[in-house]
């Protein structure tokens, strides 16, 4: 169904049910969607698994997230930065599941889960502690490690802009991971920094088609 | 309307349907808002029943979400056709991606529902769609087997007999595979069916009684709801 | 090595050797590289194999290097059109050989080529006879076929518009296969609607990086 | 200059480099209109080095070609970063793209020249630069792995001794492995180094002998071309 503009992001995120996998977008702060992740945190969903390219920085956004004690696990590829404190302290203590996935491998199983394919030989970590008791072969005289689709309920992601059949384009590097995630989950909502009329978006630089976005909401209010 | 929940009880119309009234019946099943590719040939005639209200997205394999009608005159672009080369005509909100992007959209289940032709469709869904198998034929298939196992529902169009006589809708297909227990619907000349885990159900016939049908088919059909 | 704009279209399909497999783009007519194909004619290559979408239209483009007699044989999804009588005729003539693979499938081996990917399982296919003999396995109660990488020795594309650096966009539905195969080979020659200075086109909107490409010819000389 | 071709001899200079006279000789190597990947750390120093008529692409993993050097002042916009999360700036003829197209380009062996920190280097190629494998440590790997794989040539920045005096060129890494057989050359404070099927061949020395450095890392060495 073609998707939906909301103007309060606490409808935006209604029905995340505790222990759903949510794919949260953005590369550091650079394409994360602060405002749905807010309203993500006073909807209450807990026991997540968090699947995102980093481990929250400073206290916003999913750092905030992790520091409500609602992420039971979570995959990335750069949990450790100068500011993750949150996650550190939580992942010395014991108090969340860490799993590390190289960054091209995590991208490449949400694209894998996206595009209907199930499963794939992936030359990278062979070799490496990040593919023991995965299986592998060799191809062409090279390793491969077999890796599995990486499938969300929910993502939550960042755009520049929308129009009003979800259709979407980045800005800069803030596109990162927000295109691959739009199509690997089941509910897809984008936070945008504006919505305009349909037909007022280049259909030659559409990024995300509206087919993978289910609701959108701007990052503040008009 | 939605596609999961059979009319009541199976109706029956006094004569068979030719191509524009089969596609009708099916641009009356398709939900409001849905993301739909239709196949080359007979569906195409879909799009002409669709309302503009019904604000029905159409995806073309070549690369393309929100198609709009065929080009006439000065519309027409050879950079811009539809999956069976014809030219076709954008709609606002319209996108463009490559292939491998557009075939992910369609294996990875983001498509609604397609719409397809078929030589035979069996009753546990297997299509037959893409190959004759003569021996001098030359195969082509196209997305044909991406749509049979991407779309979130297969409707099939077709007449139910061959211009021989022989039914299409059969136990087990004798032409080459298109995909297997993938069609979820036929749309036919006369009748609709549903190809559901219980058997063939009978949503609605054309000029024909359900156990004149199962008849001249050879098949078990169960009436819808039944 | 970043690309290189050529005004002759002999000089940019120079030292394509004799037993290559290209890649050619386009869905029908519609991104077909015609002038690259006419200098290919024209420069002499034998014995290739070519995998393009369809077989040929009419009596230019493919099908006039299938006429030619220069390709041994041919990958693609959708060879049987009302106006591919030149391929009908060598095939049915039993002088040109034939596989067919699906069309998602073709794009995705071509993907897999240039994404450094060994190998995928695909559900596409499963359980036909475009599956005979390839290896399957069940993932979530799903048959799956495992499908290879197909790699081009030379990819000639067509695409709307580059600057100097090879950067290109294309226009509607002539995109189609020229971004995947633009990956997938060792060398890539594009044919353009028309060169512009580099910074002329939006990087948001850039849809092939110049990374991919390695020589550019304009479609028609200026 | 090629960087397969060795220069004539092994050169020796003085004394050890510094980080900044490494990130020359890198620079110096780097073919013009390469496409280059400088990891997080002292790589990046590699960008202050390049000659702007060099045309080398940079691309920055989390999504961009044609990079350009850090943003200052006006120039700062959080949505326009390197991967170490650095505000940078776009150079005439950049282009962005999303992660998945960005790892494919790099795991599909299109950048010709990654460089890359490291905590060991083997003798055979091994690379270990993610995870000191401590039982506190937090593990971290970003797109280390999938540029080990995928690069042209890999090539590292590093000291070739620890503070402690430790040789990080060893015969067999003791850190947990970024990737197997894939540093082509190593540039240290004390020798640039190829990693090849031979062995390891020096190229250039920096304040020590090539028999002195061979007995401090207690491995063989050759000098290149030998």
């Amino acid at each position: 169904m073609t998707a939906r503009v909301y103007v309060d992001a606490d409808e935006a995120v209604e029905g995340i049910r505790d222990g759903s996998t949510v794919l949260v977008g953005g590369f550091g702060m650079a394409g994360m969607p602060v405002r749905l992740i807010d309203a993500l945190i006073r909807q209450g969903a807990e026991d997540l698994t968090v699947v995102s390219n980093n481990a929250g920085n400073g206290d916003k956004g999913l750092a905030a997230l992790l520091a409500k004690r609602r992420v039971r696990r979570l995959v990335c590829s750069f949990p450790r930065q100068a500011d993750s404190y949150v996650f550190d302290g939580l992942y010395r203590a014991g108090e969340i599941e860490l799993e590390v996935v190289p960054q091209g491998t995590l991208a490449e199983r949400m694209r894998a889960a996206g595009a209907g394919i199930g499963a794939f030989f992936c030359p990278t970590g062979a070799g490496t502690m990040l593919a023991e008791g995965k299986e592998t072969r060799v191809i062409d005289g090279r390793t491969h490690v077999l890796e599995y689709p990486i499938k969300g309920d929910v993502a939550l992601i960042g755009a520049y802009r929308a129009d009003r059949m979800g259709n979407l384009v980045y800005r800069k590097t803030a596109r990162n991971f927000g295109p691959v995630m739009a199509t690997a989950a089941t509910t897809v909502i984008a936070q945008v920094r504006e919505v305009v009329d349909t037909g007022r978006i280049d259909p030659e630089a559409v990024v995300t088609p509206g087919i993978y976005v289910d609701r959108v909401v701007q990052e503040a209010d008009a | 309307m939605n596609p999961d929940q059979p009319v009541a009880g199976a109706r029956h119309e006094r004569r068979p349907l030719d191509g524009d009234a089969m596609a009708a019946l099916v641009a009356r099943d398709i939900p409001r808002g849905a993301f739909v590719n239709l196949g080359i040939g007979r569906p195409t005639l879909v799009a002409d029943h669709l309302a503009p209200d019904a604000a029905v997205v159409l995806h073309t394999e070549n690369g393309m979400l929100n198609m709009g009608p065929a080009a006439r005159g000065d519309e027409i672009d050879p950079d811009l056709t539809n999956a069976g080369k014809v030219p076709v005509t954008e709609l606002p909100g319209a996108a463009y991606f490559h292939q491998a992007d557009s075939f992910a959209m369609m294996r990875g289940g983001h498509l609604d529902i397609c719409v397809l032709g078929a030589f035979q469709v069996s009753a546990t869904g297997d299509l037959a769609n893409w190959h004759t198998g003569a021996s001098d034929a030359i195969p082509a298939v196209g997305g044909a087997m991406d749509l049979a196992v991407g779309a979130g529902q297969v409707f099939v169009m077709m007449t139910l007999f061959t211009k021989r006589g022989a039914p299409k809708l059969v136990p087990r297909c004798t032409y080459p595979l298109t995909g297997q227990a993938c069609v979820n619907r036929v749309y036919s000349d006369l009748a609709v069916l549903d190809i559901t885990p219980r058997g063939v159900e009978v949503r609605e016939t054309f000029g024909i009684g359900v156990d004149e049908l199962a008849g001249r088919l050879e098949l078990p059909l169960m009436a819808a709801g039944s």
